[in-house]
């Protein structure tokens, strides 16, 4: 863009969900267990009651580089139907979200920082 | 400077008096948008119109009475016996407890005097003029009170006598009696509570 | 018999005491019969209330009159004798417990009195105070009383012994201790008092003590504490069994990792076979915990546990992590912020709302929002969002302080004399963080007038954007040591500068100048060559690139980190001189004990023309000395001179100690010769000429070369005063020490320092006067960088931030300043950081 | 000083030194100064042994208290001495047990304790018992060294500075507690047979709830005298039954003579008490509020010694006050009226003569050692 | 005669009460403060010290002094709660925290979105709520109900101004939850329509089209005149490409835009 080299930060919206989470989720789990396995619903669905949305971005100097939306379903009773969507290929482990940080300066561990 | 740049550096705070209520959102079959009101307007039976314009109230003085009492004065048995006082024990409007009483200071005073008098509570003094009694209530040490010594040396909390102030407040019609751990801070109802209620069955015996 | 029925029974004389309080005391009521001797007792039971001074009956008819005097009430309570409790705090307690003024006397209010003051000296350890109270009767059924305080003195702490101890001596031990045995310090520091919580806690470091080295069993056994029998003195015995120093054997991890291992490995304070260290288990457990956290575990929990085998003597170490829920952030929100906008606040947040919860981004926040310098306090609480137990909240909380400035500076400066001005500059200008400034400045050098106006958040990603409008009209001439020419100078230019990383900073500028010259009274040679070739107006387009980097660790007064800025600013073609100029500063600070902290500092620059633009204008020179710079030298002064206007003298001979040689008549005595000149000129080592007093007009000896032609030299008008140079080579070592005697350091800050630096120039102007033949090079300059002609200098040096700006003072020696440097021994200056 | 009716000053002050003198005097170490301090010398016919708190031993001859030998330990002595047999006991600050050899002072055995001892060690032919400051009471073999048996006792928050001594007296060891308690235990068994209170902690602060018997007991045919802080001075059978108690609050053991229990109460007043039947005899105020150490009995008569470094003689007969001596160096030695005046006396002359240490009584007289470390023989004439 | 003389004119509770009304009433309530305060602390229990205590909350409030007429009005509602003029210290208690709600500059400066700390304006709606609830037969209750009207819409427009800034910042999923909150719980304000049209845009950017689409039909079928929709179209603000302009845009400070 226009600045060579500006530090852009990582724009990082939504909930971290993982395989072994997915693996977890099993039909007949109550809304209270699904939420236990999978954590609650960052992005709030004003439509949808019967559908929780865990959608993810990452957005990287101005591109969204990472992204996914798992759909998940439950009956009228609450209880757990299925899931829809997938997560990217790559082994998606929250260890990636490390090299999102901007790289700083080591802080010089000498040095107090007030 | 409203002629130069209009109301551009109005004074925001007195927007309320031109603003005028939107309706309410509703779904597409009607239904309301909203969940719930984060910032609910109580109801009122009677909606007041809005203001056109603002002045600030001032309180409604005070109707002095000049039949004050003199300073010492003269009591008689009969006319002490004669009145009925119908003790009640409220809530006031912050929510703390007061025991309201009807009848004439003068005799709700003596009432009340007498009644402490018969009951367990330990008056140590009273002073009619300033309408107060000054109780001495023992209660277990809070343990920020608890000496410099007493902690130091870990004995567990005392029973601590302690002393209150029972305030009786004239009120439109009657008295009201309140409790005060000092002349600007009203006691806890825990301790509260058990004072007034002795002091209500005293007076009903 | 006298008995009679009563009929109504009154009261007289009742002040404070209620009339109910008296009817219900009575055992007679109206119709009862009553005789003498019974109404005797009645009076005896009323005076047993305790209430009344005195009571007298009477009989009207049926009626029955009590006449009753009650008891005097206290008008008034003095206390004489106490110093150690004021007398509020103690006639405070004595209200609590019913004694004050205005209360009724009663006989046991004296014992009461003197039991509840004793017991508040006794809570501050005075176990021996005494009191003693008179009554004085007022008329009108008062008193006063009177009550004189003998406090006595305090239980100190007269021997602390710790038994048991072999690894460490009593007096290693006790160093550990807040509580210390009465000793020279203790009237200050009243660590000889005794109290139970500072035991316990001193009990706590004693058992840290030996956990942080090794002695995983040690145990306190006991603990006495015992009053001598004349209960001026506490003795204290702490008994315990030290154990044996326990090494590390293996270290483990458990529980849900989340991490690979050696991410958690990474913060191991301890290593197999080190001895055992609970502080150093604990520093390692927080390591994690912290890398969880920037992970957006900010609950997590890791807890060092110690297995040990006593027979080994040897422990083995697990880490347990328990991560708990990943977090994310609801909201982010500010309070505080009355005048601030939201959103200055919240464009400094690198936690977005909705992203997973780092502890890093969130106490970065809190830094970056103290580094606009906006706010007094910064706080930020993390709370967890009920309902949801992986939500939480970041609430922020300010405390704005006053960051603009309204001021008229009237001050003196070492170098630029009396400085008159007027400034307002907002750094957050109606909150929008946007800062402004409009400055007047007015002294006896530099008129100058300047707006800016800086937008740091241009785009949302912090390029900031900023203009800058001056007008400077610059009377060098007023500058003592500067030659004497006069620039007027007025432009604009706009400037970007965004961040590339958390501390470092690029920013470029582009802007327009013109500058016009006027020449002074007495003009140096460089001056005169340079506006015949050049002319005196110049436009001038610049471009400037600055990549700055900071690592203080604060704004002010930094004791640690490291800054550096190179800047390259660049006269483009097209403009009337195309020149470029190369700067390099860096302060490195690092602390070195306690408050003290040491500083070196360079500063480098070089500037040329280039195409047509042979040399870099004069005007453009870099200065060195004076305050900034190498202290100890009159400001600007040191560098190159310019070779001043001069005239051409004939020159006397002189003897070999430099006096003037006279014709002398036969006996030796000079002549006198009425047409010989009253000043006569001979050369000093520059070879320029130096006028001698001929008064009594002797005849002199004329100077003659080889030929038999008079010897000349340049006899200058004023003395030559510095132009500086084109290159620039300053550094100083500066020790920062804490300025004694004073408790609030926060806005002083006093150095000893030591400046080396000049400047330079790569090509000097060479003379070429036929008149003056022997000048053939220029005497006050000499090309080329050369080390040796470093000027230095030491000294102490105090800044002190005061309302009005900062002021400094230094004292300075000049360690090797050479003939006709101008050295400062006492510079003061406002409005300057050095 | 305490606000009880003050003594007229003057007729202390005129009472003359009538037959009391010093024999001789000696100087050894700094003594304990204004610490506190209960060690006390014990003599074998003529040979005085003496503790200094800065950690020697010295051997004094009695008669005319030259130096026989002295030994230095590399710690503070906290409690001694107590001679058995050939062996001298006592203990260091860092609460180690000695015994050294009564000839030259060579080291024989150390043992650890649990605490620091204040109270100087029992003795019976077999065994040495300690009561250290933690509440213990420890038995040690005499010859060894080795532990016999411990017994712990519930310690208050706060005490007075100071324990009794074990006395030995049967098969039992008796002393005073922390606690208020005196108690009997098994010599052999270390288990408690009996134990008396003689004082009840009440009021509402841990000062007003001190209740040590610090005394140490004094047994006489089957009876066992002892008092306590705040508490009674009592006569306890040896099996345990209180013949009889009085009210007698005091910090030091009592003396027993010619029918009577003679105590020093804590504000310095002195009673009598009948043996048999308890009953106050007489009580002497003159000395209120000096600090005064254990009234011991001499011959028929009564010493005491105070902060000031006077030393009393008192009758028996009804406790008036007969002779003071000054044990000053120089004897200029002038009296005050009250405590703060004696206080700012002392440090005006920067030692502090004071006596703290409890008398000895030797046939060839009275040995004092003072709180400025000297060592003096005292003889009260017939 | 005594050891004290008596004070020197020691005036009734009457004649100080007399005065200091009258100084109110003339509306030179400096005085009316000093003989108020004098009041109460001389007679410090009774009708005289309670009324004074009243008065002395609306002196304070007419020397603008806000903060003590707060405490002034807090300490009279703890200590005086069956007081007849009970409802007026309530009102007052509102009205100083609803002023010092509007800081200089954004009583001036800011325009009709409220931009800084808004805890004191929910504090102020708190307030104004109790008196309602409580005395809803009291004189002031008409300008407490519209000034709480106008606390709704501040705080919903402080809502909306906040989701703004996240859309500029492409934090998508911050502005929508943001622009929720004010449809799903501030009924009835303005700011719903802005708070629909912030949806539809998160949404859009979140390619989330089905969401995106829903929250355009509530907005056309609200709000059909709202300036994004042009006859039926609407028109996207272009506050998520905020900065991400080019080169040229910015060398002409925005001009060619």
């Amino acid at each position: 863009c226009v600045f060579p080299g500006v530090h852009k930060l990582n724009i990082q919206q939504g909930n971290i969900v993982t395989q072994d989470m997915l693996n977890q989720l099993h039909t007949g789990m109550t809304e209270h267990q699904v939420e236990f396995v999978m954590g609650t619903p960052v992005l709030k669905n004003p439509f949808e009651s019967q559908r929780w949305d865990y959608v993810y971005t990452l957005e990287e100097r101005d591109k969204i580089t990472k992204q996914y939306r798992i759909q998940v379903f439950f009956d009228d009773q609450g209880n757990y139907l299925n899931y829809t969507g997938t997560l990217p290929e790559a082994e998606f482990s929250e260890q990636s979200q490390l090299d999102s940080l901007p790289q700083e300066e080591p802080a010089i561990n000498t040095i107090p920082l007030e | 400077c409203s002629t130069i740049f209009g109301d551009r550096f109005r004074d925001r705070a007195d927007d309320y008096l031109t603003g005028k209520p939107g309706e309410e959102a509703t779904t597409l079959d009607g239904q309301p948008l909203a969940s719930r009101d984060a910032l609910p307007i109580p109801e009122l039976d009677v909606i007041p119109a809005a203001p056109g314009n603002f002045e600030l109230p001032v309180p409604q003085a005070l109707v002095i009475s000049d039949n004050d009492d003199p300073a010492e004065h003269t009591a008689s048995l009969n006319e002490y016996r004669s009145l009925d006082l119908n003790p009640r024990i409220e809530k006031d409007g912050s929510g703390s407890q007061i025991l309201r009483l009807d009848g004439n200071f003068a005799y709700a005073w003596a009432a009340v005097t007498e009644a402490i008098t018969a009951s367990d509570l330990k008056m140590t003094d009273l002073n009619r003029s300033v309408g107060t009694f000054y109780l001495e209530i023992s209660r277990r040490q809070l343990d920020s009170e608890r000496s410099w010594w007493a902690r130091l040396w870990d004995s567990e909390p005392e029973v601590i006598a302690s002393n209150y102030l029972l305030k009786m407040n004239r009120a439109r019609n009657g008295v009201y009696l309140s409790l005060l751990e000092d002349i600007d801070k009203l006691a806890a109802d825990d301790y509260a509570l058990p004072v007034l209620n002795t002091i209500k069955q005293q007076l009903e015996r | 018999d006298d008995s009679f029925v009563i009929e109504d029974i009154r009261l007289e004389g009742l002040q404070r005491v209620s009339a109910g309080t008296v009817f219900e005391r009575l055992p007679i009521n109206a119709g009862d019969r009553i005789d003498g001797n019974r109404l005797a007792d009645v009076s005896r039971r009323l005076f047993a209330t305790g209430f009344f001074n005195d009571i007298k009956v009477y009989r009207d008819g049926q009626v029955l009159i009590f006449q009753l005097v009650e008891l005097p009430t206290i008008t008034q309570i003095e206390l004489e004798g106490n110093s150690a409790i004021p007398d509020d705090v103690l006639l405070d307690n004595l209200k609590l417990a019913g004694l004050a003024e205005g209360m009724v006397f009663k006989r046991s209010t004296l014992e009461r009195i003197a039991l509840e003051l004793e017991r508040q000296y006794v809570m501050q350890g005075r176990y021996d105070a005494h009191i003693e109270t008179v009554v004085e009767a007022l008329p009108r059924n008062r008193v006063a009383l009177k009550i004189n305080v003998e406090e006595g003195n305090v239980a100190a702490i007269a021997h602390i012994n710790i038994v048991g101890n072999q690894a460490f001596s009593d007096d290693e031990l006790l160093k550990q201790f807040s509580l210390q045995e009465s000793n020279f310090w203790s009237w200050y520091a009243g660590d000889n008092k005794y109290s139970r919580e500072k035991l316990a806690a001193d009990q706590e470091a004693l058992r840290s003590y030996y956990y942080d080295r090794g002695y995983l069993r040690f145990n306190i056994e006991s603990t006495q504490v015992a009053l001598a029998p004349e209960k001026d003195g506490v003795y204290i015995t702490v008994n315990v069994t030290e154990g044996d120093v326990y090494k590390v054997r293996d270290i483990r991890l458990a529980g849900n990792l989340v991490l690979d291992e050696d991410e958690f490995k990474r913060f191991y304070n301890i290593q197999p076979g080190d001895v055992f260290s609970r502080s150093k288990v604990l520093s390692s457990s927080e390591g994690m915990i912290r890398r969880l956290g920037n992970d957006g575990y900010t609950f997590a929990k890791v807890d060092g546990s110690p297995k040990p085998d006593d027979e080994t003597l040897e422990v083995d170490l697990t880490f347990f992590v328990e991560p708990g829920r990943r977090t994310y952030v609801r909201s982010v929100n500010f309070s505080g912020n009355d005048s601030t906008m939201d959103e200055v606040l919240r464009r400094e947040m690198l936690q977005m709302e909705g992203g997973w919860a780092s502890t890093e981004k969130i106490e970065a926040g809190k830094n970056r929002l103290n580094q606009l310098g906006f706010f007094k306090t910064v706080t930020v609480e993390t709370p967890a969002v009920s309902g949801a137990d992986d939500l939480i909240d970041v609430d922020y909380n300010v405390e704005e302080q006053m960051n603009g400035s309204l001021n008229f500076n009237i001050g003196y400066a070492g170098g630029s004399g009396m400085i008159l001005g007027a400034s307002v500059s907002q750094n957050n200008f109606l909150g929008s963080g946007n800062r402004m400034s409009m400055s007047v400045q007015k002294n006896k050098t530099v008129q100058s007038y300047n707006f800016s106006f800086l937008d740091p958040y241009y785009t949302i990603d912090g390029v900031s954007r900023g203009f800058n409008l001056f007008y400077r009209e610059t009377d060098y001439n007023s500058l003592s040591s500067v030659s004497d020419y006069q620039t007027n100078a007025k432009g604009a230019s706009v400037t970007f500068g965004y961040p590339i990383t958390r501390r470092q900073r690029l920013s470029m500028s582009a802007g327009f100048t013109n500058t016009h010259m006027f020449e002074g009274s007495t003009v140096p040679a460089e001056i005169l060559e340079f506006l015949d070739t050049e002319g005196d107006d110049f436009d001038e387009y610049t471009l400037g690139l600055n990549w700055r980097y900071n690592g203080l660790n604060r704004g002010m007064f930094p004791t640690a980190g490291i800054e550096q800025k190179l800047s390259v600013d660049l006269g483009v073609p097209g403009s009337d001189l195309t020149t470029y100029k190369l700067g390099y500063t860096a302060n490195y600070y690092f602390p070195l004990f306690e408050d003290w902290s040491f500083r070196v500092r360079t500063e480098l620059g070089y500037a040329n023309g280039y195409g047509d633009q042979k040399q870099l204008p004069f005007f453009k020179n870099f200065r060195s000395g004076g305050l900034g710079s190498v202290r100890g030298y009159t400001s600007n002064s040191l560098g190159p001179r310019g070779l001043p206007e001069y005239t051409v003298v004939p020159v006397v001979q002189t003897d070999s100690d430099g006096n003037v040689l006279y014709e002398t008549d036969e006996l030796g005595k000079p002549v006198v010769d009425s047409s010989a000149p009253t000043v006569v000129y001979k050369t000093d080592e520059d070879g320029a000429a130096v006028a001698v007093s001929n008064s009594s007009q002797y005849k002199p000896i004329y100077d003659t070369d080889a030929d038999g032609s008079a010897v000349t030299a340049p006899a200058y008008y004023e003395t030559a005063r510095s132009l500086g140079g084109n290159m620039l080579a300053e550094a100083s070592l500066e020790l920062i020490f804490p300025f004694p005697f004073v408790e609030d350091r926060s806005s002083l800050r006093s150095v000893l320092f030591f400046d080396a630096g000049n400047t330079f120039t790569d090509s000097c102007y060479t003379p070429n006067d036929a008149d003056v033949p022997s000048l053939t090079s220029h005497p006050y300059c000499t090309e080329g960088l050369d080390l040796s002609d470093l000027r230095l200098s030491t000294g102490v040096g105090l800044t002190w931030i005061t309302a009005i700006g900062p002021l400094t003072f230094v004292y300075s020696i000049p360690l090797n300043d050479q003939r006709g440097d101008r050295t400062e021994g006492f510079e003061f200056s406002l409005g300057q950081v050095f | 000083c305490s606000s009880q009716p003050q003594p007229p000053a003057e007729n202390i002050s005129s009472l003359g030194r009538s037959g009391l003198d010093i024999v001789w005097r000696n100087s050894i170490g700094d003594g304990p100064g204004s610490q506190y301090s209960r060690l006390q010398p014990v003599a074998n016919g003529n040979v005085l042994y003496v503790a200094d708190t800065s950690g020697s031993v010295w051997s004094l001859d009695l008669d005319s208290g030259r130096e026989r030998w002295h030994q230095t330990l590399d710690m503070p002595v906290s409690a001694g001495l107590t001679l058995a047999g050939d062996n001298l006991l006592l203990v260091t600050d860092d609460g180690v047990l000695h015994s050294i050899s009564a000839q030259q002072g060579e080291p024989v055995w150390q043992a650890q304790l649990s605490s620091e001892a204040v109270a100087a060690a029992g003795v019976d032919d077999s065994n040495v018992y300690v009561h250290t400051i933690d509440g213990r009471v420890s038995a040690f073999d005499l010859l060894s060294g080795e532990q016999r048996w411990s017994y712990e006792t519930a310690m208050p928050i706060l005490s007075v500075r100071g324990t009794a001594a074990p006395v030995v007296s049967g098969e039992l060891v008796i002393l005073g507690l922390a606690n208020g308690k005196v108690i009997a235990l098994d010599k052999r068994l270390g288990i408690p047979r009996w134990d008396v209170r003689l004082a009840t902690p009440e009021g509402r602060s841990e000062l007003e709830r001190l209740v040590d018997a610090d005394g140490t007991v004094v047994v006489d045919n089957k009876l066992i005298y002892a008092a306590s802080y705040h508490g009674k001075v009592a006569a306890i059978t040896i099996t345990g039954e209180t013949r009889w108690e009085e009210d007698g609050s005091s910090y030091t053991s009592p003396a027993l003579s010619l029918g009577n229990v003679y105590l020093t109460l804590d504000d310095s007043r002195i009673q009598a008490f009948d043996v048999y039947g308890g009953d106050p005899v007489w009580t002497q105020s003159g000395l209120q509020g000096r600090q005064l150490g254990a009234v011991e009995a001499y011959r028929n008569n009564l010493v005491v010694t105070d902060s000031e470094g006077f030393l009393y003689l008192l009758s028996q007969v009804d406790g008036t006050l007969l002779a003071r001596l000054s044990l000053v160096p120089n004897a200029l030695h002038v009296s005050y009226p009250n405590q703060s005046e004696a206080t700012r006396w002392r440090q005006l002359h920067g030692r502090d003569f004071g006596v703290r240490s409890p008398v000895l009584i030797t046939e060839k007289g009275i040995v004092v050692y003072t709180n400025a470390g000297d060592v003096m023989l005292v003889t009260v004439a017939e | 005669c005594s050891g004290n003389p008596d004070k020197p004119k020691e005036q009734t509770e009457q004649q100080l009460y007399k005065e200091a009304r009258t100084a109110l009433d003339k509306n030179s309530n400096v005085i009316a403060i000093e003989k108020l305060k004098a009041l109460e602390s001389q007679y410090p229990f009774g009708e005289y010290a309670e009324q004074a205590q009243l008065e002395l909350i609306y002196a304070y409030f007419k020397t603008s002094d806000l903060e003590t007429a707060l405490e002034a009005s807090e300490r009279f509602i703890r200590l005086h709660p069956l007081h007849e003029q009970i409802d007026y210290a309530y009102y007052i208690r509102a009205l100083t925290t609803y002023e010092m709600g509007f800081s200089m500059v954004e009583r001036r400066f800011s325009d009709d979105v409220a931009k800084r700390d808004p805890t004191p304006l929910r504090d102020a709606f708190q307030y104004f709520s109790e008196l309602l609830t409580r005395f809803p037969d009291s004189p002031y209750t008409a300008d407490s109900r519209a000034r709480m009207l106008y606390l709704r819409e501040r705080l919903a427009s402080y809502e909306i101004g906040v989701a703004r800034y996240y859309m500029k910042r492409h934090a998508f999923m911050a502005a929508a939850n943001r622009a929720n909150k004010v449809v799903s719980e501030y009924p009835g304000t303005a700011a719903v329509a802005d708070g629909l049209v912030m949806m539809t845009e998160a949404y859009q950017e979140l390619s989330m089209t089905a969401e995106a689409n829903d929250a355009l039909a509530l907005l056309k079928y609200n709000f059909p005149q709202h300036p994004q929709l042009r006859n039926g179209e609407f028109k996207n603000s272009g506050l998520a490409q905020t900065d991400r302009r080019s080169w040229l845009e910015i060398l002409s400070f925005g001009l060619s835009k």
